[in-house]
Formats: C-alpha cells, sequence, structure tokens
C-alpha cells in the first residue's frame, strides 16, 4: 500500500485496487465489485437517480406543455372546469403531500445519523401520507364520475351550460362548455400520471421499511434511502405545480 | 515490475483460456449475467434478428414497387409492411443498434472501469427491449398496424382499427430500455473513469455516445408521454389530440419530433464514434483536431433539440416558427461539416491501410455527405415544399440511416469482432461484402432522389408508370443490399468457429481495450489501469511495444 | 504494467508484488486514485432536522399563499403569482430536500439541464402557436 | 434483336427508352424558381462531395502504408477548423435565405387570385368552384391566371401535391389552409394526396387539368352546378336561422355581416382580428371565442350541424356581403319552411 500524498486522499478512502491483488477485501458490505471505493457507488448512484428524474422532468413536461397550450386557448372553460373541482381536498392532499416529504426527509437523516427506530417511524409516516393523499384523490376522482366529469362516451357538459342553483358560475355557451372536457382530459393524465408515481413509490417505500428492519439502512449505507428521497420529494414537486395549476386558476 | 509479456503472435496464439465467454456456462449464466460485454452479445444477436426482419419487410416493400399497379399484395398490407418496417428499424434496430452493442461492450473498457455504473439496470434495458420488441411481434402477429412509424393523429387515433395501442405500448418500453442505455453511460462516463482518464484522454467514440446518451435521457421521454396521450386517445377519447373536441392534432407532431428528430442524431452519433476510432486506427494517426470532433458531438446533442419543427414546414406551423427552424436546422448541419473534414485530415500524413472496417468508413462518409447535404435540401423552406412526403425524403434518411448509420455499425463490428469474439474474419470475403453493400445501395436508394424529384409520394403502394424505372433499379439494387448484409451473417458466424485467432491488438490500435486480452476477461482489468496517454497516442504505443519486446527478450 | 500485462497467449495474469505504476512506470501516486480529484465531487453533506423543518415551514406558508392568492382578483396576474409561489416552493425543496445545495456542480448542472430543455420545449412549441396569426394563408 | 437478350431485360430496356422521366414537367410560374434552388443545391451537394472525395482519395493514396510506412502525428489546426466551420455555415445561410425567400414567394397569394376550394376526405378530393362546379378527384383551371386554393380536410390530415406546379400544402382537419399557383402550360397533371392518411392513401390522386383560359371558360359554363356557392350559402343560412340575429337592422340581436370579410374586427377583449375565411368558418363553430365588441356571446354554435361543404358555402355568401342590401334581402325572401340543405349532396341537383 502506497503512502498517500494527494490531499485528496485524506479526505477521501484510497483505492483499493492494491488490495485486491494482495487479496484483502476491506470494502463495506454492500459496495459492488466494479466500483472502487464507497464513495465512487454512492456518487454513481445518486447521480443515475438525479438523470431518472431528468427524464421524468421532460415526461411531466409534455403534459405540462399540452396544459399550457389549452390553458391560453380555452381559459374560460378552464376557468369554469377547475371551478368545479374540490379546492378543500386539493389544499389537503397538498399539506398531505408536503409533510409526507418532510417525514422522507426525515427519514433521509436517520438514516444517516445511523437511528433505525427513527428512520422506521419516518418511512411508516411517509407511507401513511402517501395512503391518505391517494384515498383523498381517490374521493375526488368517484366525484368526478359521479358528476360525469369524466371525459369519453359518459362526459356531460350540462353542469357549465346550466349551473346548478346555488353556484356563483355563470352558464357557458355550449361551444366553451364543451371545451372542459379537454380540461378534465388533462386533469385525469396528469393526476392519474402523478398517482401512478405515488403507487408506485409507496410500493417501493413498504419494501424499505421491511429491509430497514434489518438494519440495512444504518449502518452506513444511505444510499438507497437517499434516492427513494429524490424520487419521492420530486413526485411532490410536481403536485406543488400541479395544485395551482389545476384548482386554482381563477377562484374569485 | 511485471515480466511476462508478449507481442500477441497470431500464428501461435490461442484463445486465452479464462474469458467472459467461458467464464461461466448455460443460458442462464447468459440470462442473468450483469457483466456488461454479455449484455452486449445478447443485443447483438437480438437487434440482428431485428433488423433481419426489418429487411424482410424492406424486400416485400421492394418487390410490391417493382410494378406500378398495386398487384402483390392490399394496400392495407403494404402499409402495414412499411410501417413495420420503420418500426423495427427505428425502435428495435437503429436506435439500439451501436450504443447497447458496442457501446455496451467497449465504453466500460475504453475509460478503463471494470463494468458500467449499473449493470443491473443494464440488463434491465435488454429486457425492457426485449419487451418491446415482443410487443411489436404481438402486433404483427395479431394483424399488424398501419399508422406509419410517426403516429399521425388524428388518423393513429381515432381511423385506424388496427393494433395502435400494443404498438404504442411496445414503444413505451423500448423508450425506456433506450433511456436506461443513456443513463447508465451518462452516470459510468462521469463516474467509472479510471485514475488519470481526463475528459480529453477519453477515445471520441466514448464523448459521441455520451453526447447521444444525453439526447436519449431528454428526448425519450416526450415520445413516451406523446404516445401514451395517442393510446389514451384511444382508450378514452381524451380529445387533446383530436380537432373535433377542440384538441389540436400539430400538439401530437410537436410532442413526436421534439423526440424524434432528437433521435435521429441519437441514431447517428454513435456511429461517428465507431468513424472516429476506425478512421484513426487505419490511418496511425491521432484525430484530426480531437476537440472540435469531440465538442461538435455536445453541439448536435444541444443543437439538436432546437429543430424538430422542420418535420412540420407544410403541416401548419406558424411562418415565424418556420422561419426560425429553418435556421437553425442550417446551423445543427455545419458540426456534422466539421467532423466529415476532420477525418479527412487524419488521412493526412498517416498510413492507411484498406482492411474491411476502413471500407466501411470509406463509404459511410461518402454516403452521409450526400445523405446529410440532402438533408440541407429539406431544411431549406421553399425546397421542402416541393421534396416533403416523396421519395427524396426515403432517399435522405436511407442515406444517413443505412448508408451512414448502419455502414458505421458494420465497420464497428467488422473492427470490434477480434475483441469480441478473439477471432478473425476471413477479410477477403468481408473486403468483397463491404463493396457490394456499397454497390447495392447507391443502386437502391440513388433512383430515390430522381423519382422523388419527380413528384412520386412516399408511402405509396400504387404509382404512375412512369415512375417505374427508376423503381425497378431500386428493386435490384435492394436485392443487391440483401446480399451484401446477408454476408457478413454467414462468414461472421463462420468465423466463431474457424476463424483465425486474433490476438490481442490485430489492428495496432491504441485504445485501452487493445491492451487487454480478446475476449476480454470478465472483469476487464485485473487491476484498475492507470491513463496518462491521450486517445490516439500512437507515439505510447509505440514505446510501449518496444519495452514489452524487450521484456519478452 | 500491471494493467496490460498479459501471458504469450495474449490471456491477462497479474503477478504478486505489484506496485501501483503506470504503463510507463510513473509511480501512482502522482496521479489521482479514481474519481477523487473528480472536480464534481463533494462531500456528502448532513443536512439537520431543524432545516428541514424550517423548509417544511416554507412550504406551508407557500401553499397557504398560493390558495390565498387564487382568491384575490389580479387579473393577468394571478397566473404568474402562483407560477412564482410554486417555482418558489419547487426551488426549496430542491435546494433542501433534495440536498442540491450541498450537491456537485455536476448535479446542479443535472437539475438545470433538465429545467432546460422541458423549458426549449414549452418555448419553442408556443412561439409557433403565438404566431400562427402572422399572414393569414 | 430481342431475341438475343431475355425477355424481362428487353421489355425493361424499352420502357426505360419511352417512359423514362429525369425531370418533372415544369408547368407554373414557380417552378423553375424551385428548380433553380434544386440545381444550386446539388451544385452544393457535387462540390462538397467532390471536395471530401477529393480530399480522402488523395490523401489516402499518397499516404498509404506501402508508400508512407511511419505516420506523423498533427494535432489538427486552428485555422482549418475555422474555415470549415465558416464556409459550409456560409453556404447552408445562403440555401436559408433563397429558400425562405422561395417559401414565401410559393405561399403568399397575390390578392387577385382565383378562389377554388378544396375538401380532402378518406380517401377522395372534393373541389368546389365559386360558380358551382363541384368536382372529385379532379381540377380544372385556367392557364395564366393566379389560382388560389382554400383547403380543409373533414377527417385526417391530406396534402395536396401537384408535383408539376411544384406546390404541396398539408390539408388539415379543423382549419383552412391555402396554397396557390399560376399555371403555364395547358396539360393534365398528376394531383397526389403526400400526406399519409389511411389505407387507401394511394388511391387519393387524380387529375389537374390547365385549360387555356378560352377553354376553361367553356368548361365553367358546361359543368356548373346552376347554383353558386354563395347561393347555397344563402339557403343554408336562412335555412339555419342565422338571418333570425344577423338581418342588418337595427334591432338584430347580432352584429351586420356586410362588408365583414376582409375587415379588422375589435374583439371584447380589446385586440383585434381579421375576417379571414378561416376565422369566419371559426366564429361559426366557435362564436364564443369571437365575440366582436359590444356583443353578448348568445351565438349558438352550429358544430356538427354543418359540414365542411356546408361552411364553405356560408363563408362564399358572407363574402358576399359587401352592402346591407343582400342581407336584407335574404329576411325578405327565405321562408323559414325550405328545406334545410345541410349537406352538399342534397345541394347538388
Ligand atoms: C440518422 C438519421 C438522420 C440524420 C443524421 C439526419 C440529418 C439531417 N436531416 Fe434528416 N431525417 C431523418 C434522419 C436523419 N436526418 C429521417 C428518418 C427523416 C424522415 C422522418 C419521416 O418523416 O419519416 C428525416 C427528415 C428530415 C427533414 C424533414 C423533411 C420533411 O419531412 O419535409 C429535414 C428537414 O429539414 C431533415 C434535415 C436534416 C438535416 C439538415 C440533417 C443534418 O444533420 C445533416 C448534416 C450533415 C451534412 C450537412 C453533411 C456533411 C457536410 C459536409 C461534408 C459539408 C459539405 C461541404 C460543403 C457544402 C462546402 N431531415
Ligand atoms: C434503420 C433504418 C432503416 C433501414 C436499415 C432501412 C433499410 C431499407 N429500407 Fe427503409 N425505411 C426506414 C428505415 C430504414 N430502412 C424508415 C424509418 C422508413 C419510413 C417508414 C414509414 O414511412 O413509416 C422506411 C421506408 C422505406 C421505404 C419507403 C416505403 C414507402 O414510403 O412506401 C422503402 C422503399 O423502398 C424502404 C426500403 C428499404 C430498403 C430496400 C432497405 C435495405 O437497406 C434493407 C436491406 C436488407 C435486407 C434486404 C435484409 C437482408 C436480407 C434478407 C432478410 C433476405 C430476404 C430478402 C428479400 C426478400 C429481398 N424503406
Ligand atoms: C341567436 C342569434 C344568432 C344566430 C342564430 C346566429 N348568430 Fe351570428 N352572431 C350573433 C351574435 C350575438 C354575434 C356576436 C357575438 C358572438 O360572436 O357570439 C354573432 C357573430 C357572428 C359573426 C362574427 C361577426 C362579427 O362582426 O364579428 C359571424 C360571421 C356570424 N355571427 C355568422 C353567423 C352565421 C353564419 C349564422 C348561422 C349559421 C349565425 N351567425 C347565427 C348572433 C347570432
Ligand atoms: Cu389523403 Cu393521403
Ligand atoms: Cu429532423
Amino acid at each position: 500500500m502506497s503512502v498517500s500524498t494527494t490531499i485528496s486522499e485524506l479526505t477521501h478512502p484510497p483505492s483499493p485496487e492494491v488490495e485486491h491483488s494482495t487479496g484483502v477485501h476491506d470494502h463495506p458490505f454492500y459496495q459492488k465489485h466494479h466500483f472502487e471505493t464507497a464513495e465512487q457507488q454512492r456518487e454513481a448512484a445518486s447521480f443515475g437517480m438525479w438523470l431518472f428524474l431528468l427524464t421524468e422532468i421532460m415526461f411531466f413536461g409534455g403534459l405540462f406543455m399540452a396544459y399550457l397550450l389549452y390553458r391560453n386557448w380555452y381559459y374560460d372553460a378552464f376557468v369554469a372546469a377547475s371551478n368545479t373541482i374540490s379546492m378543500p381536498l386539493g389544499l389537503i392532499n397538498t399539506i398531505v403531500l408536503i409533510s409526507s416529504s418532510f417525514t422522507m426527509a426525515m427519514a433521509v437523516w436517520s438514516a444517516e445519523v445511523r437511528n433505525k427506530k427513527f428512520l422506521q417511524i419516518s418511512l411508516l409516516a411517509t407511507v401513511v401520507l402517501g395512503f391518505a393523499f391517494l384515498g383523498i384523490k381517490t374521493g375526488e376522482y368517484s366525484d368526478k364520475f359521479r358528476e360525469h366529469h369524466v371525459p369519453g362516451a359518459a362526459f356531460d357538459i350540462r353542469d357549465f351550460t346550466t349551473p346548478p342553483a346555488g353556484s356563483k358560475e355563470k352558464p357557458l355557451p355550449i361551444d366553451v362548455a364543451e371545451k372542459t372536457q379537454i380540461f378534465f382530459s388533462l386533469y385525469f393524465a396528469m393526476t392519474g400520471v402523478h398517482a401512478v408515481h405515488m403507487i408506485i413509490g409507496i410500493a417501493i417505500l413498504i419494501v424499505l421499511l421491511w429491509k430497514s428492519n434489518s438494519g440495512a439502512y444504518t449502518s452506513g449505507y444511505v444510499q438507497p434511502i437517499e434516492n427513494f428521497g429524490l424520487y419521492w420529494h420530486f413526485v411532490d414537486i410536481v403536485w406543488i405545480f400541479l395544485f395551482p395549476l389545476l384548482y386554482l386558476i381563477n377562484r374569485h | 515490475m511485471s515480466t511476462i509479456v508478449s507481442l500477441p503472435d497470431q500464428s501461435t496464439a490461442t484463445l486465452p483460456k479464462r474469458n467472459y465467454l467461458n467464464n461461466e456456462h448455460g443460458l442462464m449464466s447468459w440470462l442473468l449475467t450483469g457483466d456488461h460485454k454479455r449484455i452486449a452479445m445478447l443485443y447483438l444477436v437480438s437487434i440482428t434478428f431485428f433488423f433481419f426482419l426489418g429487411g424482410f419487410f424492406a424486400g416485400m416493400i421492394r418487390l410490391e414497387l417493382l410494378t406500378p399497379a398495386g398487384d402483390l399484395m392490399a394496400a392495407d398490407t403494404y402499409n402495414k409492411m412499411f410501417t413495420m418496417h420503420g418500426i423495427v428499424m427505428i425502435f428495435l434496430f437503429l436506435v439500439p443498434s451501436v450504443p447497447a452493442t458496442l457501446g455496451n461492450f467497449l465504453i466500460p473498457i475504453m475509460i478503463g472501469a471494470k463494468d458500467l455504473a449499473f449493470p443491473k439496470i443494464n440488463l434491465l434495458s435488454w429486457y425492457l427491449y426485449m419487451i418491446g420488441g415482443t410487443f411489436v411481434l404481438a402486433s404483427l402477429v395479431l394483424g399488424g398496424v398501419d399508422t406509419g412509424w410517426t403516429f399521425t393523429t388524428p388518423l393513429s387515433t381515432h381511423y385506424l382499427n388496427t393494433h395502435v395501442i400494443t404498438t404504442a405500448t411496445a414503444i413505451f418500453i423500448a423508450g425506456f430500455s433506450s433511456i436506461f442505455t443513456g443513463l447508465n453511460f451518462i452516470v459510468t462516463v462521469h463516474r467509472m473513469r479510471a485514475p488519470g482518464m481526463t475528459w480529453f484522454k477519453m477515445p471520441l467514440f466514448v464523448w459521441s455516445n455520451y453526447a447521444a446518451a444525453i439526447m436519449m435521457v431528454l428526448g425519450t421521454p416526450v415520445l413516451a408521454i406523446a404516445i401514451t396521450l395517442v393510446a389514451l386517445e384511444r382508450l378514452v377519447g381524451i380529445g387533446v389530440f383530436d380537432p373535433a373536441k377542440g384538441g389540436d392534432p400539430l400538439l401530437f407532431q410537436h410532442l413526436f419530433w421534439f423526440y424524434s428528430h432528437p433521435a435521429v442524431y441519437i441514431m447517428i452519433l454513435p456511429g461517428f464514434g465507431v468513424i472516429s476510432e476506425v478512421i484513426s486506427t487505419f490511418s496511425r494517426k491521432r484525430v484530426f483536431g480531437y476537440t472540435a470532433v469531440a465538442f461538435s458531438s455536445v453541439a448536435i446533442a444541444l443543437f439538436g433539440f432546437f429543430v424538430w419543427a422542420h418535420h412540420m414546414f407544410i403541416m401548419g406551423v406558424s411562418n415565424y416558427s418556420v422561419l426560425v427552424f429553418s435556421l437553425l436546422t442550417m446551423l445543427v448541419a455545419v458540426p456534422s461539416a466539421i467532423k466529415i473534414f476532420n477525418w479527412s485530415f487524419t488521412l493526412q500524413k498517416g498510413s492507411v491501410t484498406f482492411e474491411t472496417p476502413m471500407l466501411y468508413a470509406f463509404g459511410f462518409i461518402g454516403l452521409f455527405t450526400i445523405g446529410g447535404l440532402t438533408g440541407v435540401f429539406l431544411g431549406s423552406l421553399g425546397m421542402d415544399i416541393h421534396l416533403t412526403e416523396t421519395y427524396f425524403i426515403v432517399a435522405h434518411f436511407h442515406f444517413v440511416m443505412v448508408g451512414g448509420m448502419l455502414m458505421a455499425f458494420l465497420a464497428g463490428v467488422h473492427f470490434w469482432w477480434p475483441k469480441m469474439t478473439g477471432r478473425m474474419y476471413p477479410e477477403s470475403v468481408s473486403k468483397l461484402a463491404a463493396i457490394i453493400t456499397f454497390i447495392g445501395f447507391i443502386l437502391t436508394f440513388f433512383p430515390q432522389f430522381v423519382v422523388g424529384y419527380l413528384g412520386m409520394p412516399r408511402r405509396y403502394h400504387a404509382y404512375p408508370a412512369e415512375f417505374q424505372v427508376l423503381n425497378v433499379l431500386s428493386t435490384a439494387g435492394a436485392t443487391v443490399l440483401g446480399v451484401g448484409y446477408l454476408l457478413p451473417l454467414l462468414y461472421l458466424g463462420w468465423s466463431l468457429k474457424y476463424g483465425a485467432i486474433a490476438g490481442n491488438n490485430p489492428w495496432q490500435a491504441t485504445g485501452l481495450e487493445w491492451q487487454i486480452q480478446s475476449p476480454p476477461l470478465t472483469e476487464n482489468f485485473l487491476v484498475t489501469p492507470i491513463v496518462e496517454q491521450e486517445a490516439y497516442d500512437y507515439e505510447w504505443l509505440a514505446r510501449k511495444t518496444a519495452r514489452e519486446a524487450q521484456h519478452v527478450a | 504494467m500491471s494493467d496490460y500485462t498479459s501471458n504469450r497467449n495474449g490471456e491477462q495474469v497479474t503477478s504478486q508484488n505489484l506496485t501501483p505504476v503506470t504503463a510507463s512506470g510513473q509511480n501512482l501516486n502522482a496521479i489521482d486514485a479514481p474519481n477523487v480529484n473528480n472536480p464534481e465531487h463533494v462531500a456528502h453533506h448532513i443536512v439537520s432536522p431543524v432545516m428541514y423543518l424550517s423548509i417544511f415551514g416554507v412550504l406551508m406558508i407557500g401553499t397557504l399563499a398560493t390558495v390565498g392568492f387564487a382568491y384575490v382578483p389580479l387579473g393577468r396576474l394571478n397566473a404568474p403569482v402562483a407560477i412564482a409561489i410554486a417555482c418558489t416552493k419547487a426551488v426549496f425543496v430542491v435546494l433542501f430536500f433534495m440536498h442540491v445545495k450541498y450537491s456537485s456542480r455536476l448535479v446542479k448542472l443535472t437539475v438545470a439541464s433538465g429545467f432546460f430543455t422541458f423549458l426549449i420545449l414549452v418555448f419553442m412549441s408556443l412561439s409557433d402557436y403565438v404566431s400562427r396569426a402572422w399572414g393569414q394563408w | 434483336m430481342s431475341h438475343f437478350i431475355s425477355p424481362v431485360l428487353w421489355q425493361f430496356l424499352t420502357k426505360w427508352m419511352t417512359t423514362f422521366a429525369l425531370w418533372p414537367q415544369e408547368a407554373s410560374t414557380i417552378a423553375p424558381w424551385t428548380d433553380a434552388l434544386y440545381l444550386f443545391l446539388w451544385a452544393m451537394t457535387i462540390f462538397g462531395l467532390v471536395l471530401v472525395g477529393a480530399l480522402l482519395f488523395t490523401f489516402a493514396f499518397k499516404y498509404r502504408a506501402e508508400k508512407h510506412p511511419v505516420a506523423i502525428q498533427v494535432e489538427g489546426s486552428t485555422l482549418l477548423e475555422a474555415t470549415w466551420t465558416i464556409i459550409p455555415l456560409g453556404i447552408f445561410l445562403f440555401v436559408f435565405v433563397w429558400g425562405a425567400w422561395l417559401y414565401f414567394r410559393i405561399y403568399n397569394p397575390p390578392a387577385n387570385a382565383m378562389q377554388i376550394y378544396i375538401v380532402g376526405k378518406q380517401w377522395m378530393w372534393k373541389a368546389e368552384h365559386p360558380g358551382g362546379q363541384h368536382e372529385i378527384n379532379a381540377l380544372h383551371v385556367p392557364t395564366g391566371r393566379p389560382v388560389q386554393l382554400t383547403m380543409i380536410s373533414q377527417d385526417v390530415f391530406h396534402s395536396y401535391s401537384i408535383p408539376a406546379f411544384r406546390v404541396k400544402r398539408e390539408v388539415i382537419p379543423g382549419r383552412y389552409s391555402t396554397v396557390w399557383f399560376n399555371a403555364t402550360q395547358p396539360g393534365t397533371y398528376h394531383l397526389f394526396c403526400t400526406q399519409y392518411c389511411g389505407t387507401l392513401h394511394s388511391g387519393m390522386i387524380g387529375e389537374i387539368v390547365a385549360m387555356t383560359p378560352d377553354d376553361y371558360q367553356k368548361w365553367t359554363e358546361t359543368s356548373t352546378s346552376g347554383t353558386s356557392l354563395a347561393q347555397n350559402g344563402e339557403r343554408i343560412f336562412s335555412s339555419l336561422g342565422c338571418n333570425s340575429c344577423h338581418n342588418g337592422t337595427a334591432a338584430a340581436r347580432g352584429p351586420n355581416l356586410s362588408g365583414l370579410y376582409g375587415a379588422k374586427i375589435t374583439m371584447d377583449d380589446g385586440s383585434t382580428q381579421i375576417a379571414t375565411s378561416g376565422w369566419l368558418r371559426d366564429t361559426i363553430l366557435n362564436p364564443s371565442q369571437h365575440v366582436p365588441a359590444g356583443y353578448k356571446p348568445i351565438m349558438p354554435t352550429y358544430q356538427g350541424q354543418v359540414s365542411e361543404e356546408g361552411l364553405i358555402d356560408l363563408v362564399e355568401y358572407i363574402k358576399t356581403l359587401k352592402s346591407n342590401y343582400r342581407n336584407q334581402q335574404t329576411l325578405v325572401t327565405a321562408k323559414s319552411s325550405d328545406a334545410a340543405p345541410t349537406t352538399p349532396e342534397m345541394v347538388k341537383p
């Protein structure tokens, strides 16, 4: 083993290549054979996760693009349609999701400081909040089904051409009212894709929770928790945009 | 210091006892492998299959077009033929061709790493690719799909009752395969370089695959969402692309081409990388203007995202937009020109030999120059009005994709075949095949420029009689071309068993991959290499060879 | 020479007693170990719970603010305000929850390039739509 | 002769000699301009190809290994890089300018162009002449006169292509697009649908018959259906009840439509819009999105009630409303009991 002369080696584990040839292996248990150091592996993994999120930005980006176009084209229809979805439920869901993001951040911290108990509590809280979000979302969706606001054959514009009694909304001309369908298409597409991400996220969370039982992530191997945190926060960010764009177009 | 060194002697050498091919045995050792080299081989076999499938469709297209009347098959069948041809060739062959096979095999070795950063994700990519391929085959078996590879809405969403959703699923899945390959490459290049391997010591092959990977990661998701919306439109009628419901069919075009224009550079950039390696090796000279070539790849990756609407010039985008997109198209053509000239000047003062890969590379340069410059025709607004949607376009993109990329792919396969298998192929037959493909290619696709300017529309199953002569030439050429492509299949297969042992560095090339045994060990390098030489450092190679010879003596 | 050592058959072999030297005999120590001098590298930073909590607070305030502003008639300004608040919240999540503030330049660049490409998509497509009226043919 | 070579080859050769064409006819005023650019572009291509080929072959030959066994390593050359960046860039920019110029020349219609409407549907082309001539998969035009086509699709994208004129334009569902040309040579030319539009895409073809003005005059007289588009439009206008609101009187609930075509309209949000054909069509289908200042959005939508041909008739009719006179005439003459001919099949005699 050569004596290190570079400053950077003081802060980082030296290259283990010499150990290889002498048959000594003192890598952490989780280090894959093709990485030189655990540090390299960690950075690769988190960079990989970021690149994946990059693709997610563009994936949602296509939907946002469509949204921006039609919102400008059919503003009145978008306003009317947006006002039929429940702001309070949207707000509650936003709070739920931001809280889950917070608990997830705490999970990352617990893993970093190797606190298994708190890690599990945080992960569990995140799961619960995730389910809460999906539960509320399901309620919102079923409202839409009841109101015939789901795009497709059963779609009905009567609520917009002749608003129910007590509604503050002005009746829309038919040609405008018809465009509400595009809003709801985008609403379902965007929140639907978002919900799919939530479901996948919750599934992974449950796996992480289960594996964390053995202390897998509280002995220095933070990377899965950390990467999953990135994913979860990203899903949160998408919602941060969806909420004002879908629920709050013009509420006054 | 180690002492046991050899100059591999081709006549006496035997295959290394231990290598990635024989390290483990059995089917499962292949299907569950994490080794980038084995995954590359899996890809090689699968894309070859899909290439010949696509080639079969091409053959049927050309046979139908032998006569002006639509007599060989029904119009519907013909439409399915070119749709399947386009989809198979683009998504299942050309996009993964160089990156997933040669790139997978070589990138880790070239930068001195033991594997790609995420071996499991790499294997996942291959499975996704195969699942995507299976969906394409399924839609074929179920009765095919006739949207054209461009899925134009509202045709694809409302007016066809073929298996659009199955195919859309296929493309979605294959798209994620490509995203994961790209992601793996980017992380690997950033994080796995061996000590001393700085950015500007990397071979240009790595640079160009890196640039292509960026485009894969950023572009493909937009295709995925566009295709998802098409599927949703068909399933529930969401109306975002439906003019009857207030949707804009052009929005689909924007989203589709936002991916599919960058996709053409995803297809060509890795080929550029192959050409850099081949030209350098067979002129024994470093690539002229290394940095210019490297940066032009990155420039293409960047500017490639700004020009997509040149596929929509007459489709109703605004006059302002067509101007902007046309101008940017002209700009993006320049980096390709830079590369061509740098390759030409690489030969200058070199020591040039004409092995098979070099012949393909020559073919590439000539054909790509024609293909690229005819792209400039199409980028020129007024010209595009007459040329668009005719055989001129068909000729343009076959020149760049078949004459360009496919030639580059074959150059690469021949170049690294000895490394991948440890065997040489029969050089005279392979040279013959290269020449046959070149002649067949010109005969197939050059007449299409002419017939396109005469006005023959693409995707036509029957055509006016005055176009026949040129079409007959084209079909004749396709037959020659088919032979040209079958030959490598035969002799490369033959060489697996009977080819001469290649030795480590049959071409005396400088890349790290040539300094290790062929076929390589599973872990590529027994110890991590320390890189101090530049890419294409022939002086370093000469010093090394001399020193090794000394050791032997 | 260790890395390229091979025997007569071209097989790679390692001999014992290797010192890490380069092909030309230069000592390894003169060259950096893998990734270590990588300018893209940054030490792992642990963000404290206090920080997380305060970000959480900021996000909550932001959420309430969006809702509040949605009910204030600002005319054309409503949308930009909503987007601005959402962007601010997103930036906080990215910087702190997602640790980008403490990450390498590379990660920062990655995030930026994602948004940049998204903006290309949006602006160049919309530039078509807004200019459709030009030239009425 | 044919005894000596195979019959197939013989047939091929005779065909070659009789029907071989390398260059399309130039039958419009624009064709020579397009051809000029095309030739320039080929000159550019040949120049580039010869240049690259010359470099490649000279170097490959001069520095082949037998002659030049040891390569001399060269870094590169900034001067050369700059040269081959700037020269192609210059050429390409020149091509851009030329192409853009040509684009506007091809698509920008002259003001005096004659109007013909085209409706595309799977898989046929319908042409509607203002004089009431209806054609399918054919178009008769006079030579020596600019002709503007206003085109729309009933279903998917199609593309109207006349190679001999070097013009082509996509035919879009839900939106008018236009193209114009000025035929120079009498003759019959190919009409192709060049945008893939489903099964019989390759059957969506037809003939463009360019005739001398005299012949064209004869043709219009012999093939008219008797009612002009505007007359049809007038009938539709009254049968759909448009005139109940647009009657040009002071008490009318809708704006006066006379002199509307081509006018600049101030909308209720303060913007101004120009009443083009496409704009008129869109107001009938989506009236609430085009509310002129001072009016309430009470006009019903006619989406789904009028065919594209019917809309063309309406647009043509509104275009003829030069003064208030005809508007009021409609009010007087039209009886609400008249049959409502909304589809062209019914309109045509
Ligand atoms: C590998 C794939 C590939 C590549 C690399 C390219 C490269 C280019 N393509 Fe092509 N293209 C396709 C694949 C590709 N294309 C496909 C598949 C389609 C059709 C899709 C469909 O509709 O089905 C298409 C269609 C297409 C169109 C749309 C036509 C239409 O639908 O109307 C346009 C228009 O601008 C275009 C332009 C270009 C340009 C400017 C380049 C440039 O990047 C080319 C740059 C290269 C050069 C310019 C050559 C090198 C230059 C020199 C050696 C300099 C010579 C010297 C002097 C002039 C001094 N292409
Ligand atoms: C990587 C991409 C790629 C490749 C390699 C090819 C390869 C070939 N392509 Fe194609 N092509 C496309 C991509 C590609 N193509 C795309 C994207 C389209 C547009 C689709 C659309 O419009 O939607 C298209 C469309 C297209 C058309 C236009 C169809 C139409 O518009 O109506 C034609 C017509 O000649 C054609 C021909 C050929 C030929 C002759 C080959 C040859 O190079 C193939 C040679 C290979 C073989 C022949 C296989 C080897 C031999 C055998 C398997 C034995 C059997 C042989 C016979 C039966 C002859 N292709
Ligand atoms: C119920 C009354 C009513 C009927 C019936 C009606 N319109 Fe209108 N129309 C209006 C009103 C009110 C406006 C202005 C506000 C608007 O655009 O909604 C208008 C606007 C228009 C305009 C734009 C005029 C301008 O100056 O901006 C056109 C064109 C038009 N109508 C055509 C028609 C045609 C064609 C029909 C029949 C197919 C028709 N209208 C039927 C009431 C009507
Ligand atoms: Cu209509 Cu093709
Ligand atoms: Cu393109």
